[in-house]
């Protein structure tokens, strides 16, 4: 068996007396696009949260490329290959556009700035300073921030959220392609069923700080426990 | 009577004009829709309405008043509810805090904290932890349900689906809907076509600062109106 | 003992005046370097009026004035300026204190001036054996009133909920229809109100002079970055801790007193960098 | 992501150059102005102008280490004398002790400020942005009050005399203390300070600083430590308010307590601020107004301080972006007329 | 007058901050002795212009505007405040070609240590004051005392004075206090005092610190259980604010105008018709003391130049309202009488007014060792 780019085993965060995570488990192939969707609240950026090394203290441990990451900061992270984008834009608001991802580009060993601005649609917005553009656009960057020096894993969370329908597509596209061609592994939160029915390999369902079901995207779409409470009736 | 009404507004942040004579209209009980790629100015036309963009041209009236100038809270006190995008959850306040702030207005009606605590349960079981610790999704209901506290004849919503799990998005359809028929008018900014194609009956489309396009929802299908509006 | 009820009295003298530098710069963010002046024009404006009106009279006037003088503050510099950077205004607050004590100077002279206690307070009582002066009890009674209805309004009225949203963002609070610049104007009035009553119950404890406020702001920042920057009970408790380690050191080891305050400062934000009570990042 | 169309490869490649044109510029224009000051003494024949001029210089060495640091780490130092100051002692005392050659002792009073700045920032830059203030300010009174009582050592509040040997780096010592020398020498080392730290904050450190100072905790997960290059930035503007310190020390021969009191070290940020510290050389620009403006209303009126912060609330009301943010912003209407006009 | 160079004064002192109180009186002194001398149609023929300088009694300044003063032609000065602002100033005078002469700083090493050729000195030192407390504390019956001085080299060395006057005496010192500069509270000190079973008390504080002290004094009893004696405690200035509170408080006095001598008496009646309702303060008569010797010294040299006037000044005698007075050659201190007194009604106001004389020869004891001119 080849070694995991990522592995999760246990973990678990508590605030006060609730488990936001409790024991979840999660591994991930080399180049797989893993789908990671689940109700509001069921502890997804926290599951990220807790493979990055952001926040409070989490029990359990991250195996990041056969070597055991759980004691690393959060830089020493990245620096080794683990990027992460946020659900709640986390941009430098005074820097323009090209000098962040450039700033975050040099990290890394490759320089790919203007690849990836050019792949995400910002090379127009390369020299506005990031509070002027609009959100959606400062969604991107974020984006871009977690794409730039070719991690080789990456932790999206809801990447698409605030696109539009074609940003979207052209996000879902991407992602494709990153995965085949760099191959990058990549967990993926979204709302968005149709970039997570578009790209995922393969799905996990958190509800209540566990993994509810684990799947291809087939047998989740037909797992009626999934479909009662997160799906819905509206997914075609 | 219209609930707000924009005449050739041109809108600016400093010197940088965003909005080119945008022109649109919200009658009463209207669920109208905007739509856009992002960065055409669909944000700054809710920025405009709350004085936090600059109207240097044209006009916007609240229930037929024309305002100038306009103050961050004069459209709260006309009756205008925003749900802002990004949520803007006030850090240091409990959720419980955040539903209060919503009600400053002091408008009376259906909704309080238990009948938003209701639509959206989880806000009932954490309306003590801190606002900014709960999950996107959670803080995105709470921005809504912070809206609702006002009873406004008119609710803006700046992308409200983001965020939210598909059932909760069906569920917020709904409630959409099911307001403007007791008197709220909606005005949805969204990328989500399934939800404007349930909730509005008019569109705008706006690019890149103007509106291009306009019609109504009623008649057409899910794929007429994506093709239709092509953005 | 008598010695603890010495460092409560000027403990709480700190409170009060480090309570409403805390409402300044909660609501404002205004790091307001002013706030020694005001203290210090709230001195001369109770002893100016206490000399027609009496010392009661005199403080209802010096906190009203100061009051006035901080709405209008806050209208015409803070507001404008609220969209800067904070350090642009604690200039503005720079200068207004140049102004300010030239301004008194020129009115009420440079020579120092001293006020009585009024006759009601200017007597003594027996205190665990020793004779302690009464007037200095009602500084203690004049902190936990100020600290009490502040507690009370911040916490459960509607307009002490707008304050605390305010100070943390205050467009999404005006979003929800609060008028945050009437709001501000008022909690800037009341912070400088607040400063008029701490010059007022000043006056019989020290000289009064133009330069008074500058001996005292400094103390009264430490308090407030020891209680956390907007927290009033850090500053409740900073102020008392601090007037009372300032007192005991005077007493035991006079040497480093004066630098007492700023260890205990510093010695605090080594182990809770938000202070003692300040939100956690 | 292979998809890089021609057009945007052009414009990438425009900007690049653009932004390496820039250093020998920097490097020019820092020796042109150098070079003036040499002319200086020649114009100006006053002595009284000079040594005015001289001490200007000097203060705004120290307000250019200040605007360094609010621009680079978004924080304020309320104890910025305590470095100016810790120099000029530290010549001192080692005129009095002979500890090491005055040459080392210009060198070591530059040097242990830094690392002071240095270690401290390590604890102290993680801090609220007022409690670092006010952590400065402690500092810097903390070493007020020593200084104030070493009556044995440094004089307390009587202060010192700086002893200098007659020749300090094969310059005649003289030439330091006379108006007209010492002034060509401030001006150089105000000219070379500028031209670095500018060079310094157009460098990837300046860009990394910039960005911790705007959001620390995304710096951190686009993988970079934080804490070590902001206490950098802490040491470097530490460093040149130790040279404004030595400086002084050498022009006045004699320190007292009162080169670490707060009145200095708020004085210092005034100019700072109503120089505008967005631009590097904001705050000298501002330094020497203020210092002119102020020697000149103490002059002419025992109210200058009225005076002064009138003009304080009156400037910063109406520029609050400080007078570099002023002539930025004319530069650039102008410079779009220009380009309107073409078109 | 045209003819003559006029007599230039420079005056850097406190116009603002802390102690410009204290440069307002010297100030005063300074103004009524220029126009008092132009009056009289100058000094040798010279027209008096005199030009002040603020200096917020911070010495880095005080340096910096001197030396302005010095290169604007003001290069005779007087009426510094601060005895630091004086040090600094000392070493340069020889560099800027000045002249200064101190007139109510009181350190020791004005005309000790640090004594320069062109540094005179009219007022009494420390050394001075602290040699007056021996005389005076003989005739006490109070044995135990206690101090309290300001925490800096003149509150020190005022308290070490007490120390030793005491043990030449027989009292005993049973409590040592020293708050910091600038203290707004003394509770803390007073009541270590009234525990310390003290009958007296030597008060080294001056300006805001002596009348916040003695305010808070005031209201624990401390004045009505202990005898109070101090320096620059109760001055013309102080007593004018406190009034009765420090009523009975004994004092050194280094000038009053309640001193009776026909020199003085004139002073003093001229001062009233120039300030109506006004009399000299202590800093205002020593301050008044420097511009006679300065003006008696240009008179001799026949010049203004700095140099010439130092020759004159060093080693000569002159005519003050003290009386008239050496100016030691070696140390260049004006040698005069000091006095002690008490805080009383004199004409209806409370004063501090002078009940002993210490002569010159004990009141100014010969000159510093540690001075080499
Ligand atoms: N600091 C905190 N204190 C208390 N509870 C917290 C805190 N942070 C998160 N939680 C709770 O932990 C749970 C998991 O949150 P998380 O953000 O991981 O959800 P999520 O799955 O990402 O949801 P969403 O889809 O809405 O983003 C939520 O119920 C949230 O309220
Ligand atoms: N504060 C600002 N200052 C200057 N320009 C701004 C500012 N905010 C937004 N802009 C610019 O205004 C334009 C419109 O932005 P706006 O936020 O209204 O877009 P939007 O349609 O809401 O996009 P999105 O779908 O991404 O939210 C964009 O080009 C953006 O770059
Ligand atoms: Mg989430
Ligand atoms: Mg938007």
């Amino acid at each position: 068996m080849t070694t995991l780019a990522l592995e999760g085993i246990d973990l678990t965060r508590r605030y006060g007396g609730f488990a936001a995570l409790d024991k979840v488990s999660l591994r991930l192939e080399p180049g797989e696009i893993r789908g990671l969707i689940g109700p509001n609240g069921a502890g997804k950026s926290t599951l990220m949260d807790a493979l990055c090394g952001r926040g409070g203290p989490t029990g359990g441990t991250v195996v990041f490329n056969g070597r055991d990451i759980s004691g690393l900061s959060a830089q020493a992270r990245r620096r080794a290959g683990l990027a992460r984008s946020f659900q709640k834009t986390n941009i430098f608001p005074a820097l323009m556009v090209r000098e962040q991802v450039a700033l975050a580009a040099r990290m890394a060993e490759t320089d790919n700035t203007d690849e990836v601005l050019v792949a995400l649609g910002l090379l127009d917005l390369a020299d506005r300073r990031a509070a002027d553009i609009s959100y959606g656009d400062q969604r991107r960057l974020d984006l871009a921030l977690a794409l730039v020096g070719r991690p080789s894993v990456l932790l999206l969370d809801e990447p698409a959220a605030g696109l539009s329908i074609n940003e979207s597509i052209v996000l879902a596209r991407l992602l494709k392609d990153l995965a085949s061609s760099w191959n990058v592994t990549v967990l993926l939160v979204e709302h968005d069923m149709e970039v997570i029915f578009a790209v995922s390999d393969r799905i996990t369902v958190l509800n209540l700080g566990r993994v509810l079901a684990e799947g291809t995207r087939e047998e989740i779409r037909g797992n009626p426990e999934v479909v009662r409470a997160y799906l819905g009736s509206s997914i075609e | 009577m219209t609930l707000l009404r924009l005449q050739s507004v041109d809108g600016y942040y400093g010197g940088a004009r965003i909005l080119h004579g945008v022109s649109l209209e919200v009658g009463a009980g209207e669920r109208v829709a905007i739509l856009g790629r992002n960065g055409v100015g669909k944000t700054t036309v809710v920025n405009a309405c709350l004085g936090i963009a600059r109207v240097r041209a044209g006009q916007i009236a609240f229930q037929g008043q024309a305002q100038a100038p306009i103050r961050h809270f004069t459209a709260a006190r006309a009756g205008i509810a925003v749900v802002p995008q990004g949520r803007r959850i006030v850090p240091g306040l409990t959720v419980r805090e955040n539903l209060a702030l919503g009600a400053a207005v002091g408008r009376s009606g259906k909704w309080n904290f238990e009948s938003v605590c209701d639509l959206f349960p989880i806000l009932r079981e954490r309306a003590d932890t801190p606002g900014t610790a709960m999950s996107g999704g959670q803080q995105q209901m709470l921005a809504i349900g912070r809206a609702l506290m006002a009873n406004p004849a008119l609710l803006i919503l700046d992308e409200p689906s983001e965020g939210l799990a598909p059932v909760i998005v069906d569920e917020l359809a709904a409630t959409l809907v099911r307001l403007a028929g007791e008197d709220t008018s909606i005005l949805l900014i969204e990328q989500n076509f399934s939800l404007v194609h349930r909730v509005a009956q008019r569109y705008y489309v706006l690019s890149k600062g103007a509106v291009v396009d306009q019609g109504t929802v009623e008649g057409m299908s899910m794929a007429d109106l994506k093709k239709h509006v092509a953005v | 003992m008598i010695q603890v009820i010495n460092g409560l009295v000027y403990g709480s003298f700190l409170y009060v005046l480090a309570v409403g530098l805390v409402l300044i710069f909660g609501l404002r963010r205004v790091t307001n370097f002013a706030h020694g002046s005001f203290f210090m024009l709230g001195a001369y404006v109770s002893y100016a009026a206490a000399a027609h009106l009496g010392f009661w009279t005199g403080m209802i006037v010096s906190v009203a004035a100061l009051a006035v003088f901080g709405a209008l503050l806050d209208r015409f510099v803070f507001r404008p300026l609220s969209r800067e950077e904070p350090i642009v205004t604690l200039l503005v607050t720079f200068g207004l204190l140049f102004v300010l004590e030239d301004a008194v100077r020129t009115i009420w002279g440079k020579d120092y001036i001293s006020v009585s206690a009024p006759e009601a307070l200017s007597g003594s009582v027996t205190l665990f054996g020793s004779q302690f002066p009464t007037y200095r009890l009602f500084v203690i009674a004049v902190a936990i009133a100020v600290a009490l209805g502040l507690a009370v309004w911040l916490r459960s009225t509607k307009v002490g909920l707008y304050v605390r949203a305010s100070s943390v963002d205050p467009v999404t609070t005006a979003m929800q229809g609060v008028d945050t610049d009437r709001l501000s104007a008022l909690v800037v009035a009341i912070g400088t109100g607040l400063a008029g009553l701490s010059g007022t119950i000043a006056g019989p404890l020290m000289a009064l002079s133009p330069s008074m406020g500058g001996y005292i702001i400094i103390d009264c920042f430490i308090v407030v970055v020891t209680g956390g920057l907007t927290s009033f009970t850090g500053a409740f408790v900073a102020a008392l801790v601090i007037g009372q380690f300032h007192n005991l050191g005077l007493v035991y080891v006079p040497e480093v007193a004066s630098v007492i305050p700023l260890l205990i400062m510093a010695a605090v934000l080594g182990l809770r960098p938000q202070g003692l009570a300040g939100p956690r990042k | 992501m292979s998809s890089a169309v021609p057009r945007d490869k052009a414009k990438v490649a425009a900007a690049s150059i653009a932004a390496e044109r820039r250093t020998p510029t920097v490097v020019l224009a820092a020796g042109l102005l150098a070079a003036a000051g040499f002319a200086v003494p020649w114009v100006v024949g006053s002595q009284l102008a000079l040594t005015l001029m001289t001490q200007a210089v000097i203060h705004a060495i120290l307000a250019t280490s200040i605007g360094f640091m609010i621009r680079q780490n978004g924080l304020t130092s309320f104890g910025h004398a305590a470095f100016f100051g810790m120099a000029a002692y530290l010549m001192a005392l080692n005129g009095k002790l002979d500890a090491m050659p005055a040459e080392l002792a210009v060198l070591a009073a530059i040097a242990v400020p830094a690392a002071f700045a240095f270690f401290a920032g390590l604890i102290i830059v993680r801090l609220p942005a007022l409690s670092f203030s006010m952590l400065t300010l402690a500092v810097a009174q903390s070493l007020y009050e020593l200084m104030l009582r070493w009556r044995g050592l440094a004089g307390g509040d009587d202060g010192m005399a700086v002893r200098l040997p007659s020749r300090l780096f094969g310059i005649d010592i003289e030439l330091f203390q006379a108006p007209s020398s010492m002034f060509v020498v401030s001006w150089c080392a105000l000219v070379a300070v500028i031209a670095i730290l500018t060079l310094v904050a157009r460098s990837h450190f300046g860009v990394l600083t910039v960005a911790i100072r705007e959001n620390e905790e995304r710096a951190r997960y686009v993988g970079y430590h934080t804490l070590v290059p902001r206490a950098l930035v802490f040491a470097l503007s530490a460093a040149v308010g130790g040279l404004a310190g030595v400086l002084f020390a050498l022009y006045n021969a004699f320190v007292t307590p009162g080169a670490l009191h707060w009145s200095l070290s708020g004085e210092a940020l005034i100019m700072a601020v109503i120089g505008g510290p967005q631009a590097i050389w904001g705050p000298a620009l501002g330094a020497v107004i203020f210092f002119v403006v102020k020697n000149a209303m103490g002059d002419l009126t025992e109210h200058w301080p009225a005076i002064i912060g009138a003009m304080l609330i009156v400037v910063t009301v109406l520029l609050p972006q400080g007078i570099s943010g002023l002539l930025n912003r004319l530069n650039r209407l102008n410079r779009r007329s220009r380009e309107a006009g073409k078109a | 007058w045209a003819a003559k160079e006029p007599l230039k004064i420079g005056v850097p002192t406190s116009l603002t901050g802390p102690y410009s109180q204290l440069g307002d009186e010297v100030k005063r002194a300074v103004e009524f002795a220029v126009n008092e001398a132009n009056a009289a149609g100058g000094v040798d023929g010279r027209k008096v212009e005199v030009r002040f300088l603020d200096t917020e009694a911070k010495p880095d300044l005080a340096r910096q505007q001197a030396e302005k003063l010095a290169l604007e032609g003001y290069n005779i000065m007087t009426a510094t405040i601060a005895s630091s602002e004086v040090l600094a100033i000392g070493p340069m005078l020889g560099r800027w070609n000045a002249l200064y002469v101190a007139t109510v700083t009181k350190a020791n090493d004005i005309t000790g240590k640090q004594c320069q050729p062109r540094l005179f000195r009219v007022n009494r030192p420390d050394y001075s004051d602290a040699a007056v407390i021996q005389p005076w504390l003989a005739t006490r019956s109070e044995a135990k005392w206690a101090i309290v001085a300001a925490d800096y080299a003149w509150g020190r060395g005022s308290g070490e004075g007490f120390r030793n006057a005491a043990a030449a005496t027989g009292k005993t010192v049973v409590s040592e206090n020293y708050p910091p500069l600038g203290s707004n509270d003394y509770a803390a000190f007073i009541q270590k005092v009234l525990d310390s079973g003290a009958q007296g008390m030597w008060v080294a504080l001056a300006g805001r610190d002596a009348i916040t002290f003695a305010r808070q004094a005031k209201q624990f009893g401390l004045f009505d259980k202990v005898t109070t004696a101090g320096i620059s405690f109760t001055t013309d200035g102080t007593v004018k604010v406190l009034g009765d509170v420090v009523k009975g408080i004994n004092t050194i006095i280094n000038y009053s105008a309640t001193l009776d001598t026909p020199a003085n008496r004139k002073f003093v009646s001229d001062w009233a018709k120039a300030y109506p309702g006004d009399s000299p303060t202590n800093f205002g008569g020593e301050t008044y003391i420097g511009m006679q010797v300065i003006f008696q010294a240009v008179k001799k040299a026949g010049s203004v130049k700095p140099a010439d006037v130092a020759k004159a000044m060093a080693g000569g005698t002159f005519e003050t309202i003290l009386g008239t007075q050496l100016m030691r050659k070696e140390d260049h201190q004006l040698v005069g009488p000091n006095y002690f007194g008490i805080v009383e009604a004199v004409n209806g106001t409370l004063r501090p007014a002078i009940k002993m004389t210490v002569p010159a020869q004990t009141a100014t004891p010969g000159p510093d060792a540690n001075c080499k001119l």
